[in-house]
């Protein structure tokens, strides 16, 4: 099922998501090694950060809860791990997250001369006061963001979206037009917050936190389905994809890509052979080809 | 009070059912509950407004389980503050635990607070022919006539049995002509390096237990990766086919921000 | 547990959500006889509305999607359901919504001439292209139609929000400025979509629509801790709420009263009488009152 | 294809493994699965980009069900243009079905279409004295020959059996003396309204399955509320206890816009 994707050919449309399982060489090689076809770094940022205390981190039963709070070692502190990545024999897409576009601008500029495959700008992260989110709602400043990091980078673009935009087709067509060259949807959704009502506390140390997995499914197809109407580069439609179906769903939807981070959770690092191989399996069953189904939601 | 059952999802708060102070800076809180267990798992344990952070289970028995502590930081310290009473939320148990094959002839090599996770193993462990404890000094022995096994005690200061480390004892008994089909090791990373070259060197194949900064616990986060081994998912028990590929065993780690450091590095602001 | 709720003793603070079993006074009856407190009516609208075509409403397991379109007899063709309601033994809500501010006005005035003993407006629906939505994600309008409403009407205003505003807790502000008497949060959460891969079709007829139930309460609990922070007014908090020990977290969070909807699918009708007993147990347990748990979860 | 299991949650697909033309104007569509089953219960049919519509499972064994189809609106008519190999979806088992107790004497009263959820009633009972059977006309008479007990017919233009209505019929039996311990009808609510009627002036119990408009299927979008009951979720079928506390029986029914109509009128634009 290999697949172009830009200027890349991947072995599938698998996609490791941002913040699932780190930025180190061995544990995306090894990710790689269990069948994803493109794996996507922890988002780096401007300034080395602890992220919050825990509990960051809340299994709910039907997804996640997640407030982890952008821990970065800063992008200036990462000499080792670019290093070890150099000779990597996977493709890989470097996520940057930053609160000004500055602070975008440098880190990607930075970061795109360690030559990974893409660029992702995270500009939908929901985990901290001051990073991100805001870029993501509002149709300006995404605008802004995309067209100054696209100016200082050399790799293709992708830009992170996240559902709390009132219209995130509108946001999508605005990163379109600003340069981007695919969209990936979506970050978490949310925020949320659990209370333990034994303390009265929240769970989470920073409160509220983002939804992932199979929860926030139909929020992301949905996402997917009103971008791709939207725009003409292609989509990493992510968010609670767990089987081969699932991912069948978010190509019928419009995705060119599948991303997949809580299932890992679920299913084991092994989850990504078996989701590629299961949208094999069922593809093989109807007949048919990735580029047949992809947008089939949409005819009528 | 019903308790919710305890899962790895949402942690659930246990009152302590009694709180044991071992020795100098080291206690033991009780909970009246029963966990799925097996020597070497984890439980998260969360102290609310302050932090959560993982604990070995040192006692597992029908109806009670505990976790044994040594004061080192703000959380560890606050956690032996805790009385009979307190609530705690406890989420889990996570991690792979310890490999047991009956009719094996093990040795058992705990350094300081590594004696936690080796304590119920050597409750259930029929077969433990030596049994070895290292500590700082007499006054850091942890669980006195809790084990039918005798064990071999060093120290660093040699106020109890021989003074130096628990690899010179573990050597010892191997070029006495002690036979070991496992030798199950936790302390000190180190410590545990040290063991597993001797295993090596003899042949014997070995597990220990290893240490990360963790968050979520199952294997998402990737807080606690060492190499390509996500402790907290597939360890914290390593055997000795694992620990062979392990270039990180010993060398490197991840501080919370992510970033990889040397191991000294890396404990010059985590326990030891 | 018989509760103040504005002008109003409640026997228990378990409230109907909108939309559920519907309009007409036996049923509502019999909710009350299963133990609820106060009973919301569906959403009365300016027009007859027969509503989408099905598929409208599905169960996906931690919840469910829908878009029942709004379907509504119109305001003007509801007398037999009034007359029987007249010689009601037990307290309702009257929901309103429009697609303009003259239209809600014109909807409320005439409800609140039939007595309810509360009335809502529902500025949050998502199902329907032309209804409502717009009105509870932007402050300007939120604030008009609250102040048309409050106008006409001789009954308490509840206004009843939607998650997807970027800032619900500045929503929720603004209404309390414009003379809500309560706020009633959240609606479904979304929109989602759910797409059959076998006929590479959304399973709903409107494609998209709200998901409800257990998968939204973190959110619905974010919501309400975030409005109870901006506001004095009760909140009646829903979302997710299905057992006692969910409804003492959304009072944790700041609700007065606590709305069930999805989960008379899981629990039945009983489900009031259930979630109130459970509460009911759980105060006890705790020698606590329903007064000092609310906002709890806001103490450090 | 592996099909996933259907469920009363998303619908899921199938493929009409066998159609089978009733009579004018019918047909029944046959399932290669094993659903969950007691007579009288219902799932709900959707035809992609058209609707979704509630049927009466009217064939149950091993491994398939089916469901009889009669050509009324839009829906239906689409519906039997279906042929084998077609994709329908479905989800359910919903609703509660007949209660049945062993060894009771039971009439059944069939009405035209209400002859589908009768069918696997008669298929599993085995005490059946009477089998009523009204239609229009011999022409739509449905199931010829597959009943052990044989039915009594009558017809609107008498051209099969009694000419007139299936309560002459059931009270004649009953006039005659016959017992029964239970009447169990289906068809036109008019015509389960009399078999009621005449049931309580006889002492007897009897049970009736009511068709309202329907959305959710299971209890809460409130679509289908029939006074207190909900009929998808405590029906479809109803029980003389019930029905003479249900004063909407026979009178009341709300259109898809949620208005409360009289009966005549809802019938109006709906089947019958
Ligand atoms: C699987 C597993 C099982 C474990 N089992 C046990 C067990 O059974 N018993 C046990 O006692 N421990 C166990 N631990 C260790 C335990 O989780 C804690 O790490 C330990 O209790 C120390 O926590 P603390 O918060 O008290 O210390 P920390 O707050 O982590 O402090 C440790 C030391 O480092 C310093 N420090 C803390 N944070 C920083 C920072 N950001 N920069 C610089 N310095 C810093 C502190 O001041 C202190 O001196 C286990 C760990 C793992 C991974
Ligand atoms: C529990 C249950 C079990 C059932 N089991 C069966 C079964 O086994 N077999 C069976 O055949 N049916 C069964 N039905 C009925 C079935 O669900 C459909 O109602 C029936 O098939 C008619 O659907 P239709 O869409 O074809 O007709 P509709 O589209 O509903 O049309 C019926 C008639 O009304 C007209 N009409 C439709 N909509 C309107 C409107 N808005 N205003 C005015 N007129 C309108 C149509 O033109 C047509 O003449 C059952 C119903 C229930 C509730
Ligand atoms: C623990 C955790 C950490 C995450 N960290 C990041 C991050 O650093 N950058 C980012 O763009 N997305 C991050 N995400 C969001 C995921 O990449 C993904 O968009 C989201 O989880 C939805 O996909 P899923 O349902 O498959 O998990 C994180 C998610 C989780 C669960
Ligand atoms: C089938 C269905 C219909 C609904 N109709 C309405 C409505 O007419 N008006 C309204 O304000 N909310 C409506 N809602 C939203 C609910 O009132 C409630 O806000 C939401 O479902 C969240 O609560 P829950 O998780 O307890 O269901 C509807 C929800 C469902 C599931
Ligand atoms: S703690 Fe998250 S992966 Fe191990
Ligand atoms: S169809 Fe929804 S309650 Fe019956």
């Amino acid at each position: 099922m290999s697949i172009r994707f830009l200027h890349k050919i991947l072995k599938n449309p698998t996609v490791l998501a941002s913040g699932i399982l780190g930025n180190s060489k061995d544990i995306l090689e090894r990710v790689h090694e269990n069948g994803c076809g493109l794996m996507t770094l922890k988002s780096i940022g401007p300034e080395p950060r602890d992220g919050h205390k825990n509990p960051t981190v809340i299994d709910l039963g039907c997804g996640m809860i997640n407030a982890v709070g952008l821990p970065s070692p800063g992008y200036l502190n990462m000499e080792n791990e670019w290093e070890a990545l150099e000779n990597r024999n996977f493709p890989i897409i470097a996520s940057v997250y930053g609160s000004s576009i500055d602070e975008y601008r440098k880190v990607a500029e930075y970061v795109s001369s360690k030559k990974p495959d893409f660029i992702e700008i995270n500009i939908s992260c929901p985990n901290s006061e001051k990073h991100g989110m805001i870029f993501g709602i509002n149709r300006e400043s995404s605008r802004d963001v995309v067209s100054a990091v696209k100016k200082v980078i050399s790799v293709p673009l992708i830009v992170k979206l996240t559902p709390q935009a009132p219209d995130i087709a509108d946001i999508a067509r605005t990163c379109e037009d600003a340069g981007a060259d695919a969209i990936c949807a979506i970050n978490t959704l949310g925020p949320g917050m659990v209370i333990d009502i034994e303390s009265k506390r929240p769970v989470l140390s920073f409160k509220k936190g983002g939804l992932s997995g199979p929860m926030i499914k139909p929020v992301a197809v949905r996402c997917v389905f009103d971008i791709y109407k939207a725009v003409s580069i292609p989509i990493i439609g992510l968010g609670g994809i767990t089987t081969g179906e699932d991912a069948v769903e978010m190509v019928m939807a419009g995705a060119s890509l599948v991303g997949i981070g809580t299932a890992v959770r679920y299913r084991g690092i092994e989850v990504f052979q078996k989701v590629a191989g299961e949208m094999d399996d069922w593809l093989a069953d109807h007949a048919l080809s990735l580029t047949d189904i992809k947008g089939a939601a949409h005819n009528e | 009070m019903m308790t919710n059952p305890i899962t790895d999802q949402k942690p659930v708060m246990l009152r302590v059912m009694e709180k044991k102070t071992e020795n100098t800076g080291f206690a033991t809180l009780f909970f009246e509950y029963s966990l799925p267990f097996r020597p070497g798992r984890f439980i998260m344990v969360w102290i609310p407004g302050l932090d959560e952070k993982p604990y070995t289970i040192s006692l597992h028995d029908q109806d009670r389980f505990a976790v044994t502590i040594e004061a080192k930081g703000i959380f560890s310290k606050k956690a032996l503050t805790l009385e009979k009473g307190d609530l705690i939320g406890i989420r889990g148990p996570f991690g792979n635990g310890f490999e047991i094959k009956p009719g094996q002839s093990a040795a058992v090599v705990a350094g300081g607070c590594g004696m936690a996770p080796l304590a119920t193993l050597a409750d259930h462990l029929p077969d433990i022919t030596t049994f070895i404890h290292g500590a700082r000094s007499k006054e850091f022995i942890l669980f006195p006539g809790r084990f039918s096994v005798p064990r071999e005690f060093c120290t660093d200061d040699g106020s109890l049995g021989h003074k130096g480390l628990v690899t010179d004892l573990l050597e010892k008994n191997i070029v006495l002509g002690k036979h070991f089909d496992m030798v199950y090791a936790c302390g000190p990373e180190i410590m545990m390096y040290k063991v597993f070259e001797l295993c090596e060197t003899h042949g014997i194949p070995c597990q220990v237990s290893l240490e990360r900064y963790m968050r979520c616990g199952f294997g998402v986060c990737g807080a606690c990766v060492c190499g390509k081994q996500v402790v907290c998912k597939d360890g914290p028990v390593f055997h000795s086919r694992d620990l062979r590929k392990m270039k990180d065993f010993n060398t490197k780690a991840l501080l919370k921000s992510g970033k990889e450091v040397d191991l000294s590095q890396y404990f010059s602001w985590r326990c030891q």
